[in-house]
């Protein structure tokens, strides 16, 4: 099923089935215009809820621990150090109903004419937890810092995402001036990142030894108390800066709790026991189970595939057998998605056509990717045989988790049904993230992409691109990624990364599978899910990074 | 008077040759096995032959797993995922990834029969071997062997045996067979200290036994006492925990298989078998039910046959 | 020495006079044994009895059933055993006790002294705390009186330094000191009746003269019954009011002990009298030796079970099985169709003689039984 | 020499040899420790990384790097570019959670297992023991995660009656803290009652046999009281070998309980510390538990003699 792309030491006890918590390392969420419909279902509808009541506690299951802390620019999240992080921090932008960024903690990000120059203006009358207040001088010191320019913080994979940020100048105590070498038209999507771009206090940013357990932000919690294993604990921040739509102070909630609770099956027997009373997951069988409990009404269950990742197989381009494109279209004929969808899914998986799910822009219904054809597939395997005299096999790595190996086996059967060979390797995740980076797979389970604009992509598919790991060499791909970069028209940009679907379709570089599903099972006196968008009223639909937390209440 | 030379069988028994009255040796019908009455005297009895029979169903099972008319343990089918036992052709129905978890279950015996049996062998000759000599020379030796065992028992099993699998069976051209053998290694390595330790233990108090000085005294070499008159009285206490090591393996392998560096899929084994099914446990609790059945029914029965082998050679009787 | 204070027992001293001296009789007891190979019958029907303060000594070789008589009268049997047959004591049917009642007699009314006094005590277990567990069981003697009881029986065993014993633990003794402190434990509670189950076959013959005179001594003192079971003739023959001679799970010859010795009737006897050696023999006699083997326990030979071994076999003891009669000394029973010293003894002797019979030759060249010492 | 000082010293050799195969076992893990810290920076900040770890060193030398530490009570810190991580703050939250488990798993295991063992070998062939060896083996048989899984299942979810996940010190609220530590005690000990059962009950048939029993016996002392206060304590050796081994057994299989039930135990420290490559902080843990084990083996030699007093006089 995933291949979780990770940042490994953000992961906890893999091996269980369903806590494969892809970092989901989508650097950035972007908007671009409008186009992206709103396919999928977004979940239970929390109109009927009644009026909100403040107070109260949520304990909030997570599936997986974030030992590395979050010292947020050296930090590499996953889904569950990014719904922390939401907790304590808020981010300069935030992704409204339309997957499009409008500023948060920022009051206005402005682009110039040839999205060469951001301005940001910096919200006033805002503190941090430790009373500082917020300035242009530590937005531009925390900008720095995730760019790997501040003294003391050294970022690996942010310096990475935000290499084309040229300078950041403080212009006026509440402006900041950020310019880039090249246009860059999302960049007010990467000032999310995914809910991971947080603003820092000043305190935290300088300490040397515990940036990573004192956390101290501008968000609707203040950091209480953090046991590895066990516990995050975060209380009300009285004086926050933001209201809801209808002016209630937020947050509604007098304190949250996450526990991380690794085994799905255990956090799904903690809710149904009520030690917990929400928790997350994306595993699609404990989904289809949670909608079940949703229908005879124990739990209320949110679910969205919107804005989300895809899972996917990725195939090394770089080497036999996958150089030669007759084996990729042979593999892909060979695969049945319903019959995984039946074993893997319960029924409930969609299949992917691309790499941009729902709402995303550049998502297709229909791409060139072949669909399930078993005489094809084994045609194909023979004129492979004949071409270059080998017969056509090859590796299947995966980690270890149960459920990893299970899809491991699938496609082992499914291949060997077309006549190829497969040997399933199984290793566990600091070997997976080394073959990933050198290369050294042939096939590989794998699960990336979410986010809203397909410019966050540059870096996974863009020629030469380090983190390019099937190691394609596309003239088109890269062609297009680069206009959709800096191409000011969103029109114009729909028709590129359209275009770039349906080039992944025909040239197979990997086997897209589903959409992964995300979703959030709360008790079902526990409202406010998806909570509101920065501006209004209608939710961000997507799950894939976490729910802004201010927004949960419980009926008292 | 003809001169008859003395024949010892008539000398009448001045001084006490043994001091049980041939009586006592004919009442000394056995110890006292798990069995009834029946049993008592070494005998079988009916679930003596029931074990017998199962453990041959199973071995033979296992062996002639190729050629007997089920269905391909990998095969993966759709329809019959998930499927309850008795499901038309599949006996115990389908696992979470739809194959014939009957066929799976006999196949798994292979690798888990294989791995239980040979991994406490392993620890019984080295183990065993290693804690009679701990035991009876003491000294330097003993100091240097329980150094020994507590090197490997301080290494927590379930650790040591994770670290030996990822280091020589995990990656590239790792086949599942030497995932098996490597698995049986770090099984028998992690028994052994185990073995040895209850061996040595078991040999410091027969070592303390009268007979052994009476050998020594007659100048039996040390390694002769060792074999012929301390390891026959130390060989049923290691040899029923023996048998109860190869229960807790083929449990162990699951744990294993948790792990990740259990038998190597889709190669199955009851191990690897109930830790793939252990999150269908709500809805379709048979995948790990039945696998569980099995190996109780073995491990009962191993220790079964095993408690009536000892009756036979233990010949005293209870006293209370 | 001071006799051990009177315990508060279950039992009142009023039982015992009124059963007047008999203390123990025993009518037609079978013990018999469930085994693979069929049942063993170690002991076929024996009746005895005993009176107050009396020694009977059991003899015979090995395997004749003497330790399975001891142990049957007092119930102490693996659940293989299958007992018939009646037991009374002190006026008590006790094979119609149930294990509890049973129980109380244990210690209290009758004890036993084993033979291996290395495994006879609990290696773990301080002597003192052996020796008082039974007076915390019957008694309800406190602690301080118990260690006070402990103390005066291991004088009255002649242990030196009790104090200090009571601390140690058995593997710090030697086997004689071991064996008194046996009896001490099997004494604490005064029983009235006591089995020395070959008391002293374990231990070195100086030591088992000492043992033997304790025996005699706190019998005498207590006006104790004692049932003294031995293979060693010599052991028996100076210490013993009767003897019961024992073969193959009966008894074959009974008596005072001087008229056994006397006027000995039964051939077996006879024969266990010649292969005691005797000081005055020159010291490479040869040894009288009792050919053949005791016969098989699960089926007995239909007459006479010692006629394969009797110089004075005839066709009658093979077919026939000679019943206990009464000799003329009243209390002298034997079983035997030709007894020793009868004019058809000496006829069947003189038969078997000429027909070259081996173990008749072997019988007629040891000298006669040994004299009562 | 005095019995402590040379038990000292074979703690000391102990140590030094298991770190040592640590160190020679975790060199040989396939895959780069760098890359679960820093797997996507640029070579030159990866080659910075390992040169600041020292990890391009030879074995030897990180051995002693490690060993000079952990000698001074300095357990070394996890690798990490964000600030410091010292092992030991993981631990000191860890060792108290593995220890409690532990140690309620081995009582839970012991009260029901002793008693069982002592009555099976008493009434050895009768029905009865037929039939707690029978769900002995049945307990044997069901791997410990399985039964985790199921008791929190059918107890935690559908009686309610425990809580199924999460740890509380037994500082904060004893009873909840006995609550929510019921379950994984049970699914560990469940695995050992049939071992223990089994050992003490062999043992305790061959005691039965010796003839101070029948002593006893003829001393009017009740079968209850001989079992339990002549029989059970020269036959409980092999029983308390075992219990001793069995720590390192419950810490390494305690992993699978510790993730199960999320208790923030040694187990899941270790399991973590080897997948991500964590050799330093893998090391120190090993040597923690290793030290823990030999002393609690010292303790169960203590106890030999204590129970079996021809052992203390025969060593003395």
């Amino acid at each position: 099923m995933e291949g979780p792309f990770v940042a490994s030491t953000a992961m906890r006890g893999r091996w269980i089935r369903g806590a494969a918590a892809a970092v989901a390392l989508a650097l950035v969420v972007t908007a671009c215009g409008g186009g992206g419909d709103d396919g999928g279902d977004s979940g239970s509808a929390d109109a009927d809820a009644g009026e909100v009541t403040p107070g109260g506690k949520v304990v909030y299951g997570l599936e997986a621990e974030t030992a590395d802390g979050w010292c947020l620019p050296e930090a590499q999240l996953a889904i569950s150090g990014i719904q922390v992080a939401r907790t304590i921090y808020d981010t300069l932008t935030r992704p409204n109903a339309d997957g499009e960024y409008e500023p948060w903690l920022a009051s206005a990000v402005e682009p110039n004419e040839d999205f060469t120059q951001w301005t940001i203006t910096v919200r006033d009358g805002v503190t941090f937890h430790d009373g500082t207040p917020l300035d242009a001088t530590v937005v531009k010191n925390n900008l720095d810092a995730y760019r790997g320019a501040y003294p003391g913080r050294s970022p690996q994979l942010f310096i990475f995402t935000f290499s084309n940020i040229a300078s950041v100048d403080v212009v006026d105590p509440m402006t900041v001036m950020v310019t880039t070498k090249v246009p860059w038209t999302a960049f007010d999507a990467y000032l999310y990142g995914s809910g991971r771009v947080g603003m820092m206090a000043q305190a935290q940013l300088d300490d040397p030894v515990n940036c990573a357990d004192n956390l101290i932000g501008t968000g609707p919690f203040v950091f209480d108390e953090w046991v590895p294993n066990q516990r995050f604990v975060a209380t009300k921040n009285p004086d926050y800066w933001a209201t809801d739509a209808e002016g209630r102070q937020l947050p509604y909630l007098d304190e949250i709790e996450y526990r991380p609770i690794v085994e799905v099956a255990q956090r799904v027997n903690a809710l149904d026991s009520g030690d917990i009373n929400a928790m997350h997951t994306s595993d699609p069988l404990t989904i289809s189970d949670l909608q079940a409990q949703d229908e005879s009404g124990e739990i209320s269950l949110t679910e969205s595939i919107d804005f989300g990742e895809v899972t996917y197989l990725m195939l090394n381009s770089s080497k036999p057998p996958f150089d030669n494109i007759k084996a990729r279209q042979a593999l892909a004929f060979a695969f049945n998605f319903d019959d995984y969808n039946a074993i893997r899914g319960k029924g409930i998986l969609t299949r992917a056509t691309g790499p941009f799910a729902p709402g995303n822009v550049g998502n297709l219904d229909e791409t060139d990717l072949p669909g399930f054809d078993l005489e094809e597939a084994q045609r194909l395997v023979e004129e492979y045989e004949q071409e270059t005299g080998q017969p056509l096999s090859f590796s299947y790595t995966t980690t270890q988790a149960e459920s990893t190996v299970a899809d491991a086996q699938f496609w082992q059967q499914a291949a060997e049904d077309a006549g190829m060979e497969v040997e399933i390797i199984t290793v566990d995740q600091s070997t997976q993230i080394d073959a990933a980076l050198a290369g050294d797979f042939e096939a590989i389970a794998w699960r990336n992409h979410p986010g809203g604009d397909p410019d966050e992509q540059y870096n996974w598919w863009q020629t030469g691109s380090p983190v390019n790991f099937g190691r394609f060499d596309d003239p088109d791909i890269s062609r297009l990624l680069d206009e959709g970069r800096s191409n000011p028209d969103d029109d114009a940009r729909v028709g590129i990364y359209e275009d770039l679907n349906r080039r992944f379709g025909e040239e197979v570089y990997n086997i897209w599978n589903y959409y992964t599903i995300w979703s959030v099972a709360t008790a079902p006196d526990v409202h406010g899910v998806l909570g509101e968008g920065p501006t209004s009223a209608d939710p961000f639909p997507g799950l894939a990074v976490g729910i802004p937390p201010a927004y949960l209440w419980v009926e008292q | 008077m003809p001169e008859r030379d003395l024949d010892v069988a008539e000398m009448p028994s001045l001084t006490p040759v043994s001091t049980m009255e041939p009586v006592d040796l004919v009442r000394a019908d056995g110890g006292v096995p798990l069995t009834g009455k029946k049993a008592r005297q070494g005998k079988l009895g009916v679930i003596g032959w029931l074990s017998i029979s199962w453990l041959a169903l199973v071995t033979l099972a296992a062996i002639l797993a190729p050629i007997l008319p089920i269905d391909d343990p990998n095969q993966v089918t759709a329809s019959i995922a998930r499927q309850p036992p008795g499901t038309d052709g599949h006996i115990f129905g389908g696992d979470g990834l739809g194959r014939d978890l009957f066929s799976r279950i006999i196949w798994g015996g292979r690798s888990s029969l294989l791995i239980g049996t040979l991994s406490v062998l392993l620890g019984l000759v080295l183990g065993g071997l290693l804690g009679l000599v701990a035991g009876y020379f003491r000294g330097r030796a003993d100091g240097v062997l329980t150094g020994g065992f507590d090197v490997l028992l301080s290494f927590p099993q379930l650790i040591l045996a994770l670290t030996l699998v990822t280091v020589f069976a995990s990656g590239e051209g790792v086949t599942a067979t030497r995932r098996t053998v490597v698995l049986i290694l770090a099984l028998g390595v992690v028994s052994i200290p185990v073995l040895g330790r209850i061996t040595r233990a078991n040999t410091l108090t027969w070592t303390q036994r009268e007979f052994v000085l009476a050998a020594r005294a007659l100048g039996a070499k040390q390694r002769e006492i060792m074999f012929r008159e301390v390891l026959p009285n130390v060989l049923p206490a290691m040899f029923s925990i023996a048998l109860l090591g190869v229960a807790v393996v083929i449990v162990a392998e699951g744990g294993l298989s948790l792990l990740g560096v259990g038998t190597q899929l889709p190669r199955p084994s009851w191990g690897n078998i109930i830790a793939e099914g252990r999150s269908e446990l709500r809805d379709s609790p048979h995948i790990v039910i039945i696998p569980t059945i099995i190996i109780f029914l073995t491990v009962f029965a191993l220790n079964y046959l095993g408690d009536v082998v000892r009756a036979r050679f233990d010949v005293r009787e209870s006293a209370l | 020495m001071i006799r051990s204070r009177r315990r508060h027992v279950v039992h009142t001293a009023a039982d015992y006079h009124q059963s007047g001296s008999r203390l123990l009789e025993v009518d037609d007891l079978k013990t018999h044994f469930v085994t693979p190979r069929g049942r063993v019958r170690a002991v076929d029907g024996v009746s005895i009895t005993l009176d107050r303060g009396r020694t009977l000594g059991l003899v015979g070789e090995s395997g004749c059933g003497k330790s399975v008589l001891s142990r049957s009268i007092m119930g102490l049997l693996p659940s293989t055993a299958d007992r018939t047959g009646s037991i009374t004591f002190a006026g008590e049917r006790l094979d119609e006790l149930g294990p509890e009642a049973l129980r109380s007699y244990w210690g209290t009314q009758m004890s036993m002294v084993f033979q291996d006094p290395m495994t006879s005590l609990n290696p773990v277990m301080k002597i003192g705390r052996q020796i008082t567990e039974s007076l915390e069981v019957h008694t309800d003697l406190d602690r301080g009186q118990a260690r006070e009881t402990a103390l005066a029986l291991l004088r009255s065993v002649h242990i030196p330094e009790p104090e200090r014993r009571l601390k140690q633990y058995p593997h710090e003794l030697s086997g004689g000191m071991r064996q008194r402190v046996v009896i001490a434990v099997a004494l604490a509670c005064g029983p009235q009746l006591l089995f020395a189950d070959e008391p002293t076959t374990a231990l070195d013959v100086t030591v088992q003269a000492q043992i033997l005179d304790l025996l005699n001594e706190q019998q005498r003192e207590r006006h104790m019954a004692v049932v003294l079971v031995s293979h060693d003739l010599g052991v028996v023959a100076g210490r013993t009011h009767d003897i019961a001679v024992m073969y193959a799970g009966q008894i074959v010859e009974q008596a005072p002990t001087r008229t056994l010795f006397a006027e000995v009737r039964m051939p077996y006897t006879e024969a266990l009298l010649r292969s005691v050696p005797r000081l005055e023999n020159a010291s490479h006699t040869r040894l009288a030796v009792i050919g053949g083997r005791p016969p098989d326990l699960i089926d007995p030979p239909k007459g006479c079970r010692f006629a394969a071994r009797c110089p004075y076999v005839q066709d009658r003891c093979r077919e026939e099985q000679p019943p206990l009669i009464e000799a003329e000394t009243p209390g002298h029973l034997f079983r035997c169709w030709y007894p020793v010293g009868t004019d058809a003894g000496k006829e069947a002797l003189e038969r078997n003689l000429a027909a070259e019979l081996p173990q008749a030759a072997a019988a007629v060249t040891g000298e006669l039984a040994v004299e009562a010492s | 020499m005095p019995v402590l000082l040379r038990r000292f010293i074979h703690l000391v050799v102990v140590l030094f040899c298991v770190t040592l195969f640590v160190a020679l076992l975790t060199s040989m893990l396939p895959g780069d420790p760098v890359n679960s810290i820093a797997g996507f920076a640029p070579e030159e900040q990866k080659e910075q990384i390992r040169e600041q770890l020292g990890l391009d060193d030879p074995i030897p030398v990180q051995y002693g790097r490690w060993l000079s530490d952990f000698v001074t009570g300095d357990l070394g810190s996890y690798w990490t570019v964000t600030g410091d991580r010292p092992v030991v703050d993981r631990v000191k939250d860890a060792l108290p959670v593995s220890i409690q488990l532990m140690v309620y798993a081995q009582v839970l295991a012991l009260v029901v297992a002793i008693p069982l063992g002592v009555a099976t070998a008493y009434r050895a062939g009768s029905r009865f023991d037929r039939g707690s060896n029978f769900t002995a083996f049945g307990l044997l048989a069901l791997p410990n995660f399985a039964l985790a899984l199921i008791l929190a299942y059918y107890v935690g979810v559908q009686l309610g009656w425990l809580p199924v996940t999460g740890y509380v010190a037994p500082s904060e609220d004893f009873v909840e803290h006995l609550r929510r530590m019921a379950m994984p005690a049970i699914a560990l000990a469940v695995g050992q009652i049939a071992v223990y059962m089994r050992l003490l009950r062999s043992d305790m048939i061959a005691t039965l046999q010796e003839d101070f029993i029948t002593m006893a016996k003829s001393k009017g002392v009740s079968p209850r009281r001989v079992l339990w206060r002549h029989a059970l304590r020269p036959s409980s050796l092999t029983l308390l070998t075992v219990a001793g081994l069995n720590v390192g057994t419950l810490i390494g299989s305690a992993v699978v309980i510790e993730v199960i039930f999320s208790l923030p135990g040694l187990g899941s420290l270790l399991y973590e510390s080897i997948t991500s490559r964590q050799y330093i902080a893998f090391q120190s843990l090993v040597a923690i538990i290793a030290v823990g084990y030999v002393m609690l083996n010292f303790l169960v030699d203590v106890l030999y003699a204590v129970l079996d007093p021809r052992i203390r006089h025969a060593r003395a």
